[in-house]
Formats: structure tokens, sequence, C-alpha cells
């Protein structure tokens, strides 16, 4: 029988095939039939497509934030190291992590013998998509949120906290002890650092009386003393240390403590679904110090305002059909006009590395040109460029402390939650709103 | 070299040594006989007059016609170091009193003596093998042990297993063992 | 589907798969030990770690018993290394059993070979010329601030922190090329020889051994900033593993670990050998006896091994650096116990000869051997995480326990 | 630990943030080699003198002395006959009898081992029983063999070897220093030509090419169809002309590099009559 010689893929066209014929067929009848209608639903309820393309935008642009992460994490580590680290794949081995990820994609992809295997599966895909949902509700700037629904934090923890589901899933299906340890000892850990986590922004929650954070950004607008750091910061030390459990970073990277259970709830996996765990876990750095920016340093709003409200206003519809004549010729001038000099200065210079160089020259200085223009006119652009600045503090942060602190055990890690992290919230709490009650909002 | 501990261990256990304390740069010996072996050990550690309470070294010698067990004991109020020699096991079953009744820690000495030589110290709660594995046969560091590659001193050199249990057929007295009376 | 089931190791009322059950098989109790040991009660089971776990120092195997995390006992599996070196000493003469054992401590390999050579020229009486005393003093400290440094730095990396090993191995480095450049070997030199030293001091290895004294001490304290003052670290390690003084001489405990539980007893100064008793040096003890007393002590030592060096390096005498020996080397029959004062306790051997040019038996005892047997009674009702804490302050090298 | 509680953590903190900008201590390998202390012994090699040519003259004492086997080395004795290939056994696929000979050598394309038969090394045995399998006793051991045998196969050689633990080069050596032992059967005399400066400028050199083509056999070989062996003289004898060539002690007088050959022809004529 034909059947039983295809291989798998084969046998998966076999079928797909026919459906996809007829389906085709179909749909192109429906749509000529209803499309009207399809675009009238699609008009009405737009929200969910604008959901579906933000949650594809947000997975396309978590994978090579994860890389960059990577890089930095290995290159800052080795340099605290008095290493080089990375430096031989691309300008000062840039493109290492990419390597890495490459290598983990055509690793085997190895499936142990009983385990779980469809909660094996499983484990991976629910952490990463815990990870890379909750950058949904990121404010990257007032006009950049993907989803900037009313219940963004909440969103955040509730998400957030999926991942432990996954971790847990991983430990357990793995059939092995070192991944039950890992999977338990990331569950009792994320489980207890959700409380301070979540009571130690109620006060900010106090002071705003919102929970979306475009509104809590918004609410720190001004100079850089109307920071939540600096009017909360009890809340902001809470904070920061129960996201760096959350995230599983040193000091409170137990689950995948590798000098104690080897390598946590990943120790059977291999191949891309380790890559996924791998991924996450710097996703979640990413996310996690996003938030942090966002709600305690102000998020995209710059730490001064300098009013500058320049009046270079080029109308470029006046143009007409100048504007693409100007823009063709724009760079051939340019090139000349860089190039020139250079091919004066000296004899030896040929004439296409003269061309070649004011191009490089012209690409470099209309490149800049354009970047101050935007962040001078545009102000997405300006508090992007804050809000990322301010992100990747603190993922240097987070990278200087692995490259430094040893590892709290496990017993101290939750003692430390609940005796210490826990009561400091719930004064936070308190004192927050003693002081709204005698000061008004 | 302390004279005075070479006098004092004469007048303790004068009776009991097998030789007369013999004394080399910082080191004493004194050679016990089997059945004194506990008694001696205990008096040294607990006697005020020596305090020997560490245990330096246990280890076991084959010399090819008997087996012994030495211990190097070191005096934590005076600086003396003792040997302490027990010979006379038999080679085919050597027994001895356990000594971590005193030393608990003289535990994988023994074990490790019991897995070279076959030794057996009555009392170790954790008697087994520490090196080889549990299913090992043979003793490695008993004398009539053959290694391979071993052309120096065995008629069995060149067998195609790496070791040989017991003498082999074809071994006559004078090549077996490599006798040393004066230990 | 029908498929037989069968017990699980850990606990027998758990039926496992037969296909998927490709354990090791339950091994048969020997001993009354063993069978105290293999008996799970409610909620324990067996946490196997090594031969290949990354904290395990070298090829070492445990079995914990842990309920939950909690360590309820536990069993050190030795052997993976075991090359039979007293054999091996036994079958060749007094200068080839020098260099058998040097790679028992890859860690600190002077120490090793010292031993046996204190034995020999004790077997043979041979007096090693003044010259050749300092120079060894000089090199075995050393590779004792070499050994202590790397220790620093594994113990940090035992706790998690992976900075301070990096750190640590510059050091280590340095001190390894200077001897690479005095015995002509990066990590087993064979230097020491019966009646001296191969080979007088030289220029390369005087030049880096000044360079590198000009900043060591700055440096390696720079380096200790970073965790002796670490919270964290120091709550991990204070009062974990708590050794008294009275169960540590029961346990035949020698070196820091000994001095961390406050017996103030170091070869050097109770049993002087070489020219010891002519410098002048600190015995740090400490009266604590956890990990961190045994971590700290060791950071003292680096500091008394400097004023070791200094001092060596300005009353070093000239003359020549060997004894006057024949080539072939026969011993008279007798027996001799050569002891020196390691980065981890007392390195003993126990030679004895008759009469030919091979040792008859060769004893050697290293310290890492008596050390390890601690790590199952100091973490016992601890954590896992403190099984390595433990392991790593006790500072075993694998390389010596297994021979 | 510090009173206030973080600073520790805080000034860990410090001294890795001034150890990232401080320089880096990487060894860029490939490009950058790091610098050998002359001592440095990592390498075996075998040193030439100032001509290019080898010192070593394969004495064995390096691979002996070597307690870890790591030295391996090959050669052939004075007299041409032994290649005696030295190191451990298990490079050249011998396990069974010739790893008893790990340590002694094991012999290539060895000429009498190839002509002569195998043995019953039973006397060998008794010998070496006698003599308490001590090889301090080689010399007595190997003149008990010769006078066993008539001459000394290579088989005893390897059993005495084998048995006493004597290495095997240590037993050949001492069998090819005296020259009463004998490594073929029923050789008794010998023709040996001298090898002394003045022989040589006298043609001694072309009478040695003659002789050995004409023999058809090797200088340190038996000639196949007599008793004799061709030797090289090792001290030239007083008032004797040159070229000499002695035959049993006395010294040939009518030879010179023109008349070898027919002289050797005459000699085979005289032992095939």
């Amino acid at each position: 029988m034909a059947w039983s010689r295809l291989t798998p893929a084969g046998r998966a066209l076999a079928v797909l095939l026919p459906v996809l014929a007829v389906g085709g067929a179909l749909t192109t009848i429906l749509l000529a039939t209803f499309g009207g209608a399809i675009a009238a639903t699609i008009g009405a309820n737009l929200p969910i497509v604008r959901f579906l393309v933000a949650a594809v935008v947000t997975f396309l642009i978590s994978v090579p934030v994860a890389f960059l992460l990577i890089y930095m994490e290995m290159k800052i580590i080795a340099l605290m190291n008095l290493r080089i680290g990375p430096d031989r794949i691309g300008p000062a081995g840039a493109v290492m992590s990419v390597v890495h990820g490459l290598k983990v994609l055509m690793k085997e992809d190895y499936t142990p013998p009983s385990v779980d295997v469809p909660v094996f599966t499983l484990a991976p895909v629910v952490v990463y998509l815990a990870s890379f949902m909750t950058l949904l509700v990121i404010p990257f700037a007032p006009e950049l949120t993907s989803m900037g629904f009313e219940l963004g934090l909440l969103y955040f923890f509730a998400i957030g906290g999926l991942s432990v589901v996954g971790l847990m899933m991983a430990g357990w299906s793995s059939f092995n002890k070192y991944s039950l340890l890992g999977g338990i000892r990331a569950a009792a850990q994320a489980i207890s650092y959700e409380i301070p986590l979540t009571l130690s922004v109620v006060g900010i929650v106090i002071l705003t009386g919102t929970l979306s954070l475009p509104k809590i950004v918004a609410a720190q607008d001004g100079s850089f003393l109307d920071w939540f750091i600096f009017r909360q910061p009890l809340a902001a030390i809470i904070f920061f240390i129960a996201i760096t459990a959350e995230a599983n970073r040193t000091p409170f990277d137990n689950a995948e403590a590798d000098q104690e259970i080897v390598a946590g709830f990943a120790t059977e996996y291999s191949g891309m679904r380790f890559g996924f765990f791998f991924f996450a876990e710097y996703v979640n750095v990413f996310i996690v110090s996003a938030l942090f920016s966002a709600v305690f340093l102000g998020g995209s709003n710059p730490p001064i305002h300098i009013d500058v409200n320049p009046q270079i206003l080029i109308d470029l519809s006046a143009l007409g059909i100048g504007l693409p004549l100007i823009a063709g010729i724009a760079p051939v001038i340019g090139t000349l006009l860089f190039a020139a000099p250079i091919w004066f200065a000296s004899s030896r210079v040929k004439g296409w590395q003269a061309l070649v160089a004011g191009f490089l020259i012209f690409g470099g200085v209309s490149t800049a040109a354009v970047g101050i223009w935007a962040f001078v006119m545009l102000p997405p652009v300006a508090s992007l460029i804050w809000f990322l600045i301010k992100t990747f503090t603190l993922v240097f942060t987070f990278v200087w402390m692995r490259g430094t602190l040893p590892r709290a055990r496990i017993d101290q890690l939750m003692g430390f939650a609940w005796k210490w992290l826990l009561p400091a919230s719930l004064l936070n709490i308190f004192a927050t709103a003693f002081a709204v009650l005698i000061a008004g909002r | 070299m302390d004279r005075r501990l070479a006098a004092l261990l004469q007048e303790k256990f004068g009776d009991r040594l097998l030789t007369p304390v013999r004394q080399r740069y910082d080191e004493s010996e004194i050679r016990v006989a089997l059945a004194d072996a506990t008694d001696t050990l205990r008096t040294l550690h607990d006697d005020p007059a020596f305090r020997f309470e560490m245990l330096i070294d246990l280890c076991g010698v084959d010399t090819g016609e008997e087996m012994q067990v030495v211990y190097h004991l070191s005096s934590s109020t005076s600086g003396d170091w003792l040997r302490v020699i027990v010979p006379g096991l038999d080679r085919t079953a050597p027994r001895i009193a356990s000594a971590t009744f005193m030393w608990p820690g003289a535990e994988w000495m023994e074990r490790e003596a019991y897995d070279m030589f076959g030794i057996i110290f009555e009392g170790n709660r954790d008697l087994r093998r520490i090196y080889m594995p549990d299913d090992y046969r043979s003793y490695p560091l008993r004398k009539d042990f053959y290694l391979a590659d071993d052309a120096s001193r065995s008629p069995a050199a060149g067998v195609r297993n790496m070791e040989r249990a017991g003498t082999p057929a074809d071994a006559t007295a004078a090549t077996t063992l490599r006798k040393s009376p004066g230990v | 589907m029908t498929q037989q089931m069968r017990p699980s190791l850990d606990d027998p009322r758990v039926a496992i798969p037969a296909e998927s059950s490709w354990y090791e098989p339950a091994p048969i109790p020997q001993t009354e030990r063993q069978a105290e040991f293999l008996t799970l009660r409610e909620g324990e089971m067996f946490v196997n770690m090594g031969p290949q776990h990354p904290s395990t120092h070298g090829v070492l195997r445990v079995i914990i018993k842990v309920n939950g995390e909690k360590v309820v006992d536990l069993d050190p599996v030795l052997g993976y290394l075991h090359r039979g070196v007293e054999k091996l000493c036994e079958n060749a003469d007094y200068h080839q059993a020098i260099c058998y054992t040097d790679p028992l401590e890859y860690v600190a390999s002077l120490f090793c070979e010292a031993a046996p050579v204190a034995a020999f020229e004790k077997l043979m009486d041979v007096d090693v010329p003044r010259r050749a005393q300092y120079i060894r003093v000089l090199t075995m400290e050393l590779n004792r601030i070499a050994s202590h440094t790397l220790f620093q730095g594994w113990m940090a990396l035992d706790l998690g922190g992976i900075t301070p090993i990096l750190w640590a191995f510059i050091e280590r480095d340095e001190i390894v090329d200077m001897l690479a450049a005095l015995t002509g070997q990066k990590l087993l030199y064979n230097y020491y020889r019966i009646g001296g030293v191969n080979g007088d001091l030289n220029h390369e290895f005087m030049s880096r051994l000044g360079t590198w004294m000009s900043r060591a001490a700055a440096q390696i304290d720079s380096n200790l900033a970073l965790i002796n003052e670490n919270e964290i670290f120091v709550r991990r390690t204070r009062g974990l593993g708590v050794l008294d003084a009275k169960t540590a001489l029961k346990m035949g405990v020698t070196g820091p670990n000994l001095r961390a539980s406050g017996v103030p007893f170091d070869l050097r100064r109770d049993r002087p050998y070489l020219v010891y008793p002519e410098l002048e040096f600190d015995v740090p003890t400490r009266d604590e006896g956890d990990s961190l007393a045994r971590y700290l002590v060791r950071m003292d030592e680096i500091k008394q091994s400097i004023r070791i060096i200094d001092q060596v390096l300005h009353e070093m005498p000239d003359g020549p650096v060997m004894a006057k020996l024949p080539r072939l080397l026969r011993p008279r029959p007798g027996r001799a116990f050569g002891a020196v004062e390691g980065p981890r306790g007392v390195y003993g051997t126990y030679a004895i000869s008759d009469g030919t040019d091979q040792p008859f038996r060769m004893r050697i005892h290293d310290p890492s051997f008596v050390h390890l047997q601690l790590v199952g009674p100091l973490t016992k009702g601890n954590l896992i995480a403190d099984t390595m804490a433990v392991m790593a302050s006790l500072d075993p090298v694998m390389g010596g326990v297994d021979k | 630990m510090p009173k206030i509680p973080g600073t520790g953590l805080l000034s860990g903190m410090r001294l890795t943030l001034t150890r990232f900008f401080q320089p880096k201590r990487t060894v860029m390998y490939p490009e950058v080699k790091p610098d050998i202390a002359p001592r440095n012994r990592g390498r075996l090699e075998l040193v030439t003198d100032e001509h290019g040519t080898l010192k070593c003259e394969t004495c064995f004492q390096c691979a002996q002395a070597c307690p870890i086997e790591c030295i391996d080395m090959g050669g052939t004795d004075t007299k041409g006959r032994f290649a005696v290939h030295w190191g451990p056994a298990e490079q050249y696929a011998e396990r069974r009898e010739e790893s008893a000979m790990r340590r002694s050598g094991r012999t290539v394309s060895d000429a009498a081992a190839a002509t002569g038969a195998t043995i019953n090394v039973a006397k060998v045995d008794e010998i070496l029983e006698a003599h308490d399998y001590d090889p301090h006793h080689m010399l007595a051991i190997l003149e008990e063999i010769q006078a066993a045998y008539g001459y000394l196969p290579v088989d005893a050689l390897k059993r005495v070897s084998r048995a006493t633990g004597a290495w095997y080069a240590m037993v050949y050596g001492t069998a090819t220093f005296y020259k009463h032992l004998a490594f073929e059967p029923g050789v008794t005399r010998s023709i040996a030509v001298c090898r002394c400066a003045n022989c040589l400028v006298s043609g001694a050199g072309s009478v040695m090419g003659t002789l050995s083509y004409e023999f058809g056999t090797e200088f340190g070989r038996a000639i196949p169809w007599s008793n004799l062996r061709l030797e090289s003289l090792p001290s030239h004898v007083i008032g004797a002309p040159s070229p000499l060539v002695v035959i049993d002690g006395e010294p040939q007088r009518d030879l010179s590099a023109k008349n070898a050959a027919s002289w050797a022809a005459a000699l085979a004529g005289r032992y095939a009559a």
C-alpha cells in the first residue's frame, strides 16, 4: 500500500492537498458572495484584528530581543570576568547569539522514553507563550502600546504567573528527579514572590487610581522627580527584588541551579524545546525590565522636559511633483558632494573608492539627520528611545548582578519573601494610603 | 627524637612489645601482637601520658609471608609520632579488630585496606569495596597479584587478562612472591 | 494496553512500566550501614549526583537520600579515578615512583611529590642541601597559594557565583606559569628529586615571581572582597556543617579543616621539616568550625604563604641543589613515613624498603580521602544546596581520593 | 559581614563594575602564542649535532627510564643484526606473548629468528631454575645456553628475558658484547676485515664490499655455505699489511683491493672441495 511507504510529511500532504484544493475553491466562492459582509464584520469588531496583529508582532519582536539579551549577557559577564567573550562572529561577536539559536535549532530534539510526551512537548510552548504575551501591555511609547487596556498591570501579573504552569509541566513530565525538584522550586518561588510583587504596586495604583500602564506612565510626566521610584522608593526596592525572582535570575535562579540540580526543569530538554525555555528566560528579563522602567522610571518620559518646538516646518506636500525628484536626485548629489573632497584630497584614491566613501558618508549623515529630525519632530520616536534606554539599563543591571552575586539558598529565598518583603509591601500600602488620606491626591 | 617516649613505651607495655622500641629520625615504632592491638591502641589514645589522639594513617602491608596492619598516630599534646605495627595476620584469612570504635575516621581507610588486601576488620560497620567494583574478586595490592605489563617480577607477565587473582600454575616459589623478610 | 509493571526503586508502591525502567538494578546491601542506607522511609527518594555532575569536583558520585529538599543520608561512591598508584610505585624504582605520585593532586602536585621524597630521603639518610630546602619551601608555598586561590573560586562557583573562579584562575595561571618556567612542566611538575631538586632557580622564574609578588597580595585581597563581604555568601556558609574539635580529631581531619575547628595542628610547626623552623609565620585558626571558617582559614593561609615566600627570597643561600647520590638507589631495608603539610592536610607516604631498587610497599595517604567521609555527617538534615557548599568547603580533590 | 545589610552586595557590584572597564587578560590564542619558558620539557625530540646528524645512538636508556612508557623508539644495533623496537606493545597490536617484551623491546626483521627454527625451551628453563631466575647471572646463563644448544637461539633469549625480567635489550646486549657467544649454529671461524684508517685508505672499503658481494652475506652475518662469519676487525694487528683480512687470527698476506674477488672465489673453491 502506498500509504505505508509515505513519509509523515508525504502523508500530511496527501491529506492536505485535496482539502486545500476544495477549501480554496470554496473560500473564493464564499468571498465572492459574502466578501462585503465579512469586511463589514471585521470593520465592526476591529479590536480582535488588532489583538491578532499585535500578538503576531510581539511574537516577532520577542525573538530578536532574546538574541540581543543573550549576546549582552555573554559579553558583559565576559568583560566582568576579565575575559573578552564572543568576538569572532560578526562585529564584536554580535551574531554569536544568533548562531547559538541556529545551533539549538539544528540539535537533535530528543524525547526521552518514559516522559509524559504531550505535557513534555507542551511545556516550552506554555512558558514561551506566557512570557511574550505579557509584551502586549508594555507601553513602549504613548502611541506604541500594542494593547493598552485598562487592566494592563493585572493582565501582566496574571499572564506572567502562567509561566509557572509551564515550568511545573516541564518538571513533572520529564520523569527526572532534578527536573522535579527544579519545577517545584520554580513553582514555590514564583508563587511566594507573586504576592510582594503585586502588593508593591498597590501603592502606585492608589496614587494613580488606574491599572492601565499607559496611564501610570502618563502619571509620571514631568521631571524625573515625578517618577515613582522617588515617590515610592520602598515599593521600588521590593518590586525589583520580586521581579528578579520572577525572572529566575541570579541570585534567585534556584529553578535551574546547575550546581545543585543539574539544569532544573530543563534537564531532559534538548534542541529547540530547550531553546524555548532559554529564549523565554531572556524575554522575561526584558519584559520585567520594561515593566520596572514603565512603572517606576517614568517609562517613555524624558527625565527633563526641554520644551523645544523647532520652527523647521517643511511642508512636503508643497513640493508636489518635486518631491520624488528630490528624493531621487538627493542621494546622487550628496554622494558626489561628499566624494569630491576625498577624490581631490589625494591622487592615490581611486574614483570608485571616493564614490563609495562619499555614499557611505552621505548615508550616515542623512540617517543621522533623519534620526534627529524624527527625535525632535516625532514624539513617539523620542519616547521610545527614552524607554529603551531605561529598559536596557535595567537589563544591564540584571546581567551585572548575575556576574557578581552567588545564589541564595531556597529556604532563605522563601523566608526572605514571606518574612521581609510581604510585611514591607503591606507597610508601604498603608503608608501610601495614609499619606493620600492626609494630603489628598 | 624523644628518648622519654621510648622509655615510657617500654615501661608501659614492656611485655607486650614484640621488638624493642625503634626510633629513627622523628618516628618511633613499636610492634604489638594481634591480640594486644586493641588494648594498646586504646591505652595510647586515652592515657594522659601519651594522648595519641590523631590517627594520621592506617594501612595494610603484605610482606609475602604475612599481613600487617600499620597505624600512624600523632600526639596532640606533645608532637610525638608513633608507628604501631601489628604483624602476623594470616595471609589466607587476615582478620583484625577495627579501630573505628575510637577513630570513626578510620572507617574508609579500613575499607581501603580491605579492598586492597582483603584484611577483614571486625566491627567496621561498612566494610565493603571502596575503589574496586563490588563484583571484583582479587585484592590488587597483594604480592601475588600479577600485572600483565609488569615484566620485572612475575612469570605470569604477558597473560592476556590484566591481572590474575591467584598464583599461576607455572609459577615457582622462587618467582611468585617478592618476599621481604626484613619487613 | 497491557504491560507488566515493576515497582520503582525509590518507592515500591509506585509501579512504572517495565520498558521505561532502565535504572541500575537495586544494589544488594553488603553491610549493615549500606542496608540502613538503602531502606527508604515515607516520602524519601534517592537523588544521584555524579559522576558527571557540574559541582562534584572530579568524578565523584554521591547518592543522596532526600526527603523533599532535605538531605536525610548520603553515600559517596569512589573509585572512578582509581589508577592503582601504590601498585605502580611498587613496580617502579625510587625515581620513577615520584613521577607516579605527581598526578594524585593535580591542583597541588608538589606536595604529593614532597611526601614520598621525604620518606625516601629518610630511608637513604640523604642530607638535602640547604638551597634545595629553601627552593622546596618556596615552590611549595607558591603551590599552596595556587591551590587556595583555586579553592576560593570553586567555593564561590559551587555557591552559584561565576566570576570569582575566573579571577582565581588568573592568579593561579601566573603561579603555574612561573612554576613551569622553573620546573619545565605546567601542571605535573616532576621537580623534586631524592636529595634535592631538579634544576636551580632560573631567570624566567625569578622575573615572573618578582612581577607577581609586587601585586599579588593586593590583587588577591581585591578578589576576596567580592564574596567575603557578600551577605548571600556569608549567610549560606555561616553555621553550616559545623565540625567541633573533638569530632575532627576522631575523624582524622588535618590541615585547614582541622584548624578551622580550633586545633592549631600544623606540621610545619609541630613536626618541622625542611627549613620551616627558621621561618616566621602564623598558623591561622578559627573556632567556629563551619564552612565559612574553613573558607576564611584558607584565605588567611594565603597571606601567611606570601610572608613565607618573602622571607625565603631574602634568606635564600647559595650552593648546590642536589646531594651527591649514586645513579641506582638501593636503600637498606627499613621503613619511613614522610609527611608534609599540604593545602588540604597531611600528605603522608609510608615507604618500606627491602634493599632492592624498588620500594617494597609504598602507602600514600591523602587528606582529601579522609575529609570526604565528613560530607555525610556534616550535611545530614541540611538542604541539597548545602551538600555542595560543605563539599566545596572541605575542598577534596578526587585525584587524591581515588589514588 | 558589614553592619548595614546590602552594603556587601553593593561593594561587590562596584568591584565587578571596575573590573568591567579594566584591561582584559584573554590571550587571543591563534594570533598570539603564549611565551613558553625555555626550560619547558613539554615535547620530546631527538637533537642533532652541528652536522645535522642525530646524536641519538639508540641506547634505549631514555625508553628504559621512562616510567609511563611514553617514549617509544626503534633502532639497529652495531652489528646490523637486530632492529629492536621499543615501546608499549599495544601500539603494535601484539598482546599475547609479546607483551611480556613490553619493556624489553621486540625483534623486527630478525634474520636469526627467521632462519633458526623454534627450539624447545625446556633446557633453558632448567638453566634458569638453576640460576634462580636471577638476571645478575646473565653471562653464566647465556654461556650455559650456548653450551646446551651450540648457539644462542632468539627464542631462548626471549625466554630468558621474560623469565628473569631482565630487559631484552640487556640480554641481547650481553650476548652481542662477548665474542664467544654466537647467534648462528655451527659458526666456528671468522673472516675479519680491519677498518682502521690506514686500511680504509688502502682500499679496505672496496675489499669489504667485494667480500660481502662474493660471499652473499652481510657483515656481522654468517656465510651461508660455510662455518665462517664475516666480521669487521676492531683494531689493526701490529706489523700486518693493509688492507688487512684476518681468518681465525692469522692475517692474509696476498690480498689487495684488486684481487679481492679472485681471492674470495678461491676461498669459496677451497670450501667447496
